[in-house]
């Protein structure tokens, strides 16, 4: 049998003005299981609070109802006082017997007894409350870090500085990531390896950080705090240990005319190689496709040549099972390519730029790799078809970008910064040549970043031409660049030598697939979604897994790294505590009742709920039924009101505790 | 209810914790008026929202229900709003067909920002409901043998 | 917003998707006839975008265009260029809003259609008879008028060359179906802020 | 074609590919009754005729059946729907289900669902017996003829008719018993901590269980009408049926059970559902 | 294969050249052109400027002579009237208050239900393999540039054909027959039809462009599809060379014209004694 406490606040005059409280007192003291009603002028205050305290001991309560304010207000406190008194904080409700009513009805007689029936319900559903437990789960204290650019390796770097462990998987065969094939950043134009080469040092030799490279994740199992994730290192036919990265044999491998991916296709690498000479780790890696040991099954100088013995032609892949509690998401980035075919059907080429089908007409990065001093030129401009200096560079924004017609809608942010940059770079080194832009808006937003655009056109001269082009056409080695300048109102027509596009950022392939094994939502253009884009930018929907860089959006390099830093610092709060408390108000599943149609399981917006199969003992499948996850479930109920038989239903609203609040009406 | 008193409406609103429910608190706060009529029942979210208590409120003798929640996009739990959306839209064909009064079930989107526009909708289903008179055909249903 | 100004969705030129146009030009970078424009295509359709149709109607460039949809085409934004200047064109027309400079495109066009009503089909040399009076006759500019004079005779060595061009048999119906399209006018807000 | 039926029962109860076929045999007063055969020399039960109506696919989750061993079920192709259903609902495993398919001739079942029966042959079948009659390609007017006639009364008629059609109910739940889609373990409607539905074969219960009944099935209603014609006080509940059917082929685009592929949109939604309606 | 016929009024004009070869080659591959009764024109440049009910009722009516034939596709193989005719077959299948409006105006029902195919089409849909089975010389000696200009390939969503700014279907069906198309760039731009009466010279410069960059790519003559086009090019050459001061000299053939030849046709019954310019 319940016994209720009642306790109606005045709120001073709050409540007390429109609301005859002593008279709700006196009407809600006889509903059946009410063994005491009391009104208090502040029950939020320390005597009210300890009057409370005080009748659930001496009136053996196993329910409190307050007649307050809002609970979003003091439901907490009111919770928590109870549970000072040794009632289960799970038995208190409120009835807003304020801002639901003193407020808003000014009639003394309606307002009472709306406050009464507020109250009626409010203690009609305690009466079906039940005494709930936090639930709390245990979690690994390592994060997974995937993607080993300059987001990853901040994130890495900022949870291992804390002194937790973190696994660091990244696709190539070295980090770094995007930034390591950079020339000069904006806005401060340093060089963009000598910031990043010494943080992938860091990461190498830090003893805090499994660095896995040329591996991916495979899969993920598991939940917050409790992830497996199954990482497969591709075979690399190189002892790790072994190789002292020496580079006898990559000086001696014949196989010498390889394109380059770290120089864009633009330079050759040999078969077995390391990307580029500051690669972490330092140790090179052999290319099947390419290897004449694979191809004809000769030759084998890389293994004659090595020192340690470190060649094994007989690698395999390997499978790693790897347990975290956090997993940081920092894929990244990589460039729409303007080509007749594309990796999606949504997204167009650019035909009326040729599909790519001239060498001189390059994109940023490639640009970044022939500016840059470690590039296939070694920093002299050159372009690609002939090796001639370009004394007319034409560079276009927004190529991809913002072009609703090609399928990217969105603004890809950086293109702006870092093409006024390239007319400078271009300016520094090839004085009698001209930089034309061709832009749309100039979107440079940021500390000293406008300052930055000017100086490019004002003090470097870059011509600014305010128009998108229309068509690029190749004749007698120049490339026929047909635009306009809307600020003039007339058609511009300029013959250059090179074209530089900036082309819209993409996520990285496989983020997607990545998103879907980590149950991450994403974007119509396969960027990830934050959990709230003000209040939660590097948490997800699915709980213990974060995202930061440029595979949640557009991004630049300062970007990136503070939210990856955000990303760590979420990770951290995460393992301050060696267990995890949740709210128990979580749905469940009546699995006996459960038909296993699995609607819910289909409808629940965090993926908590799970197709699980009843054994006995012997093993023999008794039914299937769907099983809730409380590690995952954050309580919306969508599965309660979704299920027909009603076998799932969410604890603190209950279908007993909300019935008995409809049937109270009278 | 006696015969001379003005006919006063029950309203039961279903409202969602995050935002109809925090609207309803700002109307409170911002101290707007509105009639006494409304019983606010506090669910997580909109998806929480089951069909059956719609029926269940007519039961007991509601003579409007309001069911209101985030805006889309806006959901604590991302969808449940979108769910709910989904099972009202055929829900509400299930109550034309039956001849249920359509004017006596209410759907609205309402933020937490939004305790003006609680106020006004209230006001609004209050004063319909009022103008329609008690739901005599579901007080039938209820009361025949 | 009062009624006289932007471009709305019940406009004529909502269907050109007017209201995305984001002022990239690129359709004016692609317009073979760009240089020759008094307005490039851009500016048209801004001017319809701020509701400005006059200053549109009366401008050169609508009639110098070409129809060669390059323009739609490359639209980054799915406005449909080529169909904004043909509605400019018909309304220009409608209100004899036609710049004079223009005059010999408009009367070959009308020639054009008026060739088509009589006939159902088009009538080559009574077109470009017509066409030749109304444009140069009156100028008595002979060099222009007998300017394609010379061709004759290469036509009809090549059997190119028809004094009775077809005509279908049922010229009722064509001059009927004339009659119900030039009943139908295009219905522009005028009022202009100038 | 009775004889090609039970030709290939047998053959796939001698093979042991089955253990049990769920089919139709002739009962005493000219109707038929869902029989069940486990041994190969009762396949001669099996018929096919014009009152092969009732949808056999209902006992495909009844747990007796499921004891008797992989099975053959007969379906026409309107029953055919269910098992669409039933598959996406993970309530069968199609790989471990033979599905005979019965094509119905124009002669064949005359039911009143039949006059709007556009497909004949079913298209899931293992094996299909029978030539069909071909398609009728209907509109969504023929489909709905019924409920659009319905929907001309007023509201105030509409709630009379249900007031004095549910009058008649019993609460005898066949509506329920025949459904093939009506799994669950425990109906809502058996429910008592709360009660969700009055269980008194009232006028409230009534309306209570049927509008349950009917929500329960939207999307998911194949509109075999198994449930009109059961019911012992002749309700049409297959107006309520169809008014759903119909709200989720306007809304959604959706038809339960045709598209094979097609994903439920119970515990689905899509962000541009429309939402005129919500203030 | 019978294949109903929209000529246009060009091909049954001052360039019934090209009707003759269209007709005589698509013969020799075994298509039958039923020339569709009555039909009136498209409407063409004039109406879609200056009337815009005009240009979708004129081309309506011959979509709706063609469903009343019962022709479920139809050859246009001048681009200007088979773009007309798809602009309208658009419009009429997206709206069914414009079908009926327009079904009043021009006094037949029309769906808008006929397929309308251009040249290229045709021979797309007779097949590569089936042309070279029946051609009997090669064309090796034929370095065309093929020009498409606008309407072939745009509006793209309404015509639906190749692509719009790299076409290639010219240059495989000529490549299979032994010529060797080169690259180019002026494939897709302008040559001024609309405006060859109204604006000489406004054709003549953007005409002097396509030949002189067609020239320059090594091109030893021009394939075209259109009339108009060829008329720009072919019969107003000369009007070029006078205003530029230069000599082109290039031949310019219809895509018929060329197939035909290496069907075995001769240039007679392909018309190309009419043309301007002419090779020896």
């Amino acid at each position: 049998m319940s016994r209720i406490g009642i306790f109606i606040c005045w709120c001073g005059e709050n409540i007390a003005r429109n609301v005859d409280v002593e008279r709700a007192a006196a009407e809600v003291a006889d509903l059946p299981g009410v063994v005491c009603s009391v009104a208090y002028k502040y029950m939020c205050s320390d005597p009210g609070q300890s009057l409370m305290r005080q009748k659930i001991v001496s009136e053996r309560l196993t329910g409190v109802v307050v007649a307050s304010c809002s609970p979003h207000m003091h439901l907490r406190t009111f919770r928590k006082a109870a549970a000072m008194a040794g009632l289960n904080p799970y038995l208190v409700e409120m009835a807003n017997i304020r801002e639901h009513c003193s407020w808003v009805h000014h009639d003394r007689q309606q307002a009472t007894t709306k406050a009464v029936e507020l109250i009626r319900m409010s203690v009609a559903k305690v009466r079906a409350n039940a005494a709930l437990q936090p639930i709390s789960i245990p979690i690994t204290r390592r994060a997974l870090v995937i993607g080993g650019g300059v987001a990853g390796i901040q994130a890495a770097l900022d949870i291992a500085d804390s002194g937790r462990e973190v696994v660091l998987v990244e696709r190539e065969p070295s980090i770094g990531g995007k930034m390591a094939g950079l020339s000069e950043t904006f806005p401060t134009l340093d060089c963009s390896q000598c910031i990043l080469t010494p943080r992938m040092v860091d990461v190498g030799q830090h003893p805090n950080i499994r660095l896995y490279t040329y591996s991916e994740v495979e899969g993920v199992e598991g939940y917050v705090g409790n992830f497996k994730v199954t990482v497969r290192k591709k075979a690399r036919y190189v002892d790790m240990d072994a190789c002292t990265g020496c580079g006898q044999c990559w000086n001696a491998c014949p196989s010498k005319k390889n394109l380059s991916e770290f120089d864009y296709q633009m330079g050759n690498r040999t078969a077995i190689y390391v990307p580029f000479p500051q690669a972490v780790p330092a140790r090179p890696v052999i290319d099947r496709d390419a290897c004449l040991h694979f191809l004809k099954g000769k030759c084998g100088i890389c293994a004659k040549k090595c020192a340690a013995n470190a060649v094994k032609f007989d690698d395999q892949d390997e499978v790693i099972t790897e347990e975290v509690g956090a997993i940081v998401v920092a894929t990244g980035f990589k460039l729409y390519s303007i080509d007749r075919d594309q990796a999606s059907s949504k997204l167009a080429g650019y035909g009326e730029y040729g599909y790519g089908q001239y060498p001189d007409v390059v994109d940023a990065l490639q640009f970044e790799r022939i500016v840059s001093a470690s590039g296939p030129t070694g920093g002299e401009i050159r372009r690609p078809s002939d090796g001639q200096q370009p004394k007319s560079v034409v560079f276009i924004s927004c190529v991809g970008s913002r072009d609703n017609a090609k399928g990217i809608s969105y603004c890809s942010k950086i293109c702006c910064m870092y093409t006024a940059k390239h007319t400078m770079l271009y300016k520094h080194k090839v004085h009698d040549g001209q930089a034309h832009v061709f832009y749309m808006d100039i979107r440079s937003g940021g500390k000293n970043y406008d300052e930055f655009v000017r100086r490019a056109i004002e003090q470097d001269g870059a011509h600014y031409h305010r128009g998108r082009v229309s068509k690029i056409t190749q004749e007698n080695g120049k490339l026929i660049v047909r635009g306009v300048d809307t600020l003039v109102g007339e058609p511009l027509t300029i013959e250059a030598d090179l074209v530089v596009l900036a082309s819209a950022m993409q996520p990285a392939g496989g983020a997607t697939e990545l998103a879907q094994k980590l149950n991450v939502g994403y974007d119509e253009f396969g960027f990830l979604s934050e959990s709230h884009p003000k209040l939660r930018p590097v948490e997800t929907n699915a709980a213990g897994v974060f995202v930061c860089g440029a595979c949640q959006g557009p991004k630049d390099i300062p970007e990136s790294v503070a939210q990856a830093s955000a990303a760590a610092g979420k990770v951290l709060v995460m393992f301050s505590n060696e267990q995890l408390s949740r709210e128990p108000e979580v749905a469940r599943i009546n699995e006996t009742n459960c038909a296993a149609c699995f609607a819910c399981v289909r409808a629940c917006p965090y993926n908590a709920i799970e197709r699980a199969e009843v054994r006995d003992r012997k093993g023999q499948l008794v039914k299937r039924t769907a099983r809730v996850n409380p590690g995952l479930c954050m309580g919306c109920g969508t599965c309660v009101a979704i299920c027909p038989s009603k076998s799932a239903d969410l604890e603190g609203f209950t279908e007993q505790q909300v019935y008995a609040m409809v049937e109270s009406l009278v | 209810m006696s015969e001379q008193q003005p006919f006063e409406p029950k309203i039961v609103a279903y409202v969602c914790n995050w935002c109809t429910y925090l609207g309803a608190d700002l109307a409170g706060t911002n101290r707007l008026e509105y009639p006494a009529n409304v019983r606010i029942i506090r669910l997580p979210c909109t998806g929480r929202i089951d069909f059956n208590l719609i029926i269940k409120a007519f039961e007991m003798g509601a003579d409007a229900v309001l069911v209101s929640g985030c805006h889309p996009g806006d959901c604590h739990y991302t969808a449940g709003n979108f769910h709910a959306r989904r099972r009202w839209i055929l829900f509400r064909q299930l109550l034309e067909t039956m001849g249920i009064d359509t004017r006596r079930v209410h759907f609205s989107w309402i933020s937490a920002a939004e305790g003006k526009k609680f106020q006004q909708f209230v006001t609004e289903i209050t004063e319909t409901a009022r103008a329609l008179g008690p739901y005599q055909a579901y007080r039938e249903i209820c009361q025949a043998e | 917003m009062s009624g006289n100004s932007h471009a709305t969705e019940s406009d004529v030129f909502s269907e050109a998707n007017v209201a995305a146009c984001y002022q990239c030009g690129k359709c004016s970078a692609g317009c073979p006839m760009a240089e020759h424009m008094d307005l490039l295509p851009n500016q048209l359709v801004r001017l319809v975008q701020m509701g400005r149709f006059d200053r549109a109607m009366r401008a050169e460039a609508i009639w110098k265009c070409v129809s060669c949809v390059t323009c739609s085409t490359r639209c980054p934004k799915s406005v449909d260029c080529a169909a904004v200047l043909d509605l400019l064109r018909q309304a220009a027309f409608e209100q004899g809003k036609v710049p004079p400079s223009r005059r010999r495109t408009l009367l070959f066009q009308q020639a054009f259609l008026d060739n088509i009503r009589r006939n159902g089909r088009v009538c080559e040399l009574e077109l470009i008879g017509v066409f030749k009076t109304k444009a140069f006759a009156k100028d008595w500019d002979l060099l222009k008028l007998m300017e394609d004079a010379p061709l004759a005779p290469k036509l009809m060595r090549r059997r190119k060359f028809h004094f009775r061009g077809e005509r279908v048999k049922d010229r009722g119906l064509v001059k009927r179906i004339f009659d119900r399209c030039n009943s139908i006018k295009l219905d522009l807000a005028t009022s202009e802020n100038s | 074609m009775q004889n090609e039926l039970r030709q290939t029962c047998r053959r796939l109860l001698e093979e042991g590919t089955v253990q049990v076929v769920i089919g139709y045999g002739d009962g005493t007063d000219g109707q038929t009754f869902p029989t069940f055969v486990t041994r190969r020399d009762d396949v001669e039960r099996l018929v096919w005729n014009e009152r092969c109506y009732t949808n056999l696919a209902t006992y495909l989750t009844r747990p007796e059946i499921l004891a008797l061993g992989k099975a053959a079920i007969c379906v026409k192709a309107c029953d055919e729907r269910a098992l669409v259903v039933l598959e996406k609902e993970s309530q069968i495993d199609r790989s471990q289900l033979v599905v005979i398919g019965l094509a119905c001739s124009t002669d064949g079942v005359k039911q009143p669902k039949c006059e709007a029966c556009e497909n004949r042959t079913p298209r899931w079948a293992n094996v299909t017996i029978g030539d069909a009659a071909g398609e009728t390609a209907k509109t969504t007017a023929d489909r709905y003829a019924a409920l659009q006639a319905f929907m001309q009364k007023t509201p105030d008629e509409r709630m009379a008719y249900w007031k004095t059609e549910l009058a008649r109910c019993v609460k005898c739940y066949a509506c329920r018993q025949v459904c093939p889609l009506c799994y669950c373990r425990q109906c809502i409607a058996d429910k008592n901590r709360p009660v969700v539905i009055s269980t008194s074969a009232t006028l409230k219960g009534s309306f209570a269980w049927q509008i349950t009944r009917a929500f329960h099935l939207g999307g998911r209603c194949i509109g075999c009408d198994e449930c009109t014609r059961v019911c012992p006080a002749g309700i049409d509940l297959r107006l309520l049926n169809l008014s759903l059917a119909r709200a989720a082929e306007e809304n959604f685009n959706f038809r339960a059970g045709v598209d094979v592929e097609a994903e439920p949109i119970v515990g689905a939604y899509s962000e541009r559902d429309r939402e005129e309606f919500i203030r | 294969m019978d294949i109903g016929y929209y000529p246009g009024c060009a091909l049954h004009g001052s360039s019934n050249d090209y009707g003759s070869s269209v007709r005589a080659c698509l013969n020799a591959l075994g298509a039958r052109l039923c020339e569709l009764d009555d039909w009136i024109c498209c409407g063409a440049t004039a109406a879609h400027s200056l009337n815009h009910m005009l240009a979708l009722a004129l081309p309506s009516r011959n979509l709706a002579i063609a469903e009343r034939q019962g022709y479920e596709e139809l050859l246009a193989p001048c681009p200007m009237c088979s773009m007309e005719l798809l602009k309208a077959r658009c419009a009429l299948t997206a709206s069914s208050d414009l079908r009926e409006k327009v079904s009043e105006i021009v006094e037949l029902e029309v769906q808008g239900k006929t397929r309308v195919l251009n040249l290229i089409q045709i021979l797309q849909k007779i097949g590569l393999d089936a042309i070279k089975q029946r051609a009997v010389r090669t064309l090796k000696e034929f370095r065309p540039a093929c020009y498409y200009g606008c309407l072939l390939t745009r509006p793209a969503d309404t015509v639906q054909f190749d692509d719009c700014e790299q076409p290639s279907s010219m240059e495989t069906i000529l490549c299979a027959l032994g010529a060797e198309p080169v690259q180019w760039n002026y494939k897709t731009e302008c040559c001024g039809a609309g405006m060859t009466m109204a604006d000489g010279p406004t054709t003549l410069e953007l005409s002097h462009k396509i030949l002189s960059n067609a020239v320059a790519h090594g091109a030893n003559c021009m394939v075209v599809a259109c009339p108009m086009c060829h008329v720009n090019l072919d019969m107003k050459q000369a009007d070029i060379d006078r205003e530029y001061d230069c000599r082109h000299d290039l031949a310019v053939y219809y895509l018929s014209d060329l197939v035909g030849l290496a069907l075995g046709l001769d240039e007679k019954s392909l018309g190309i004694d009419r043309h301007f310019v002419v090779k020896r």
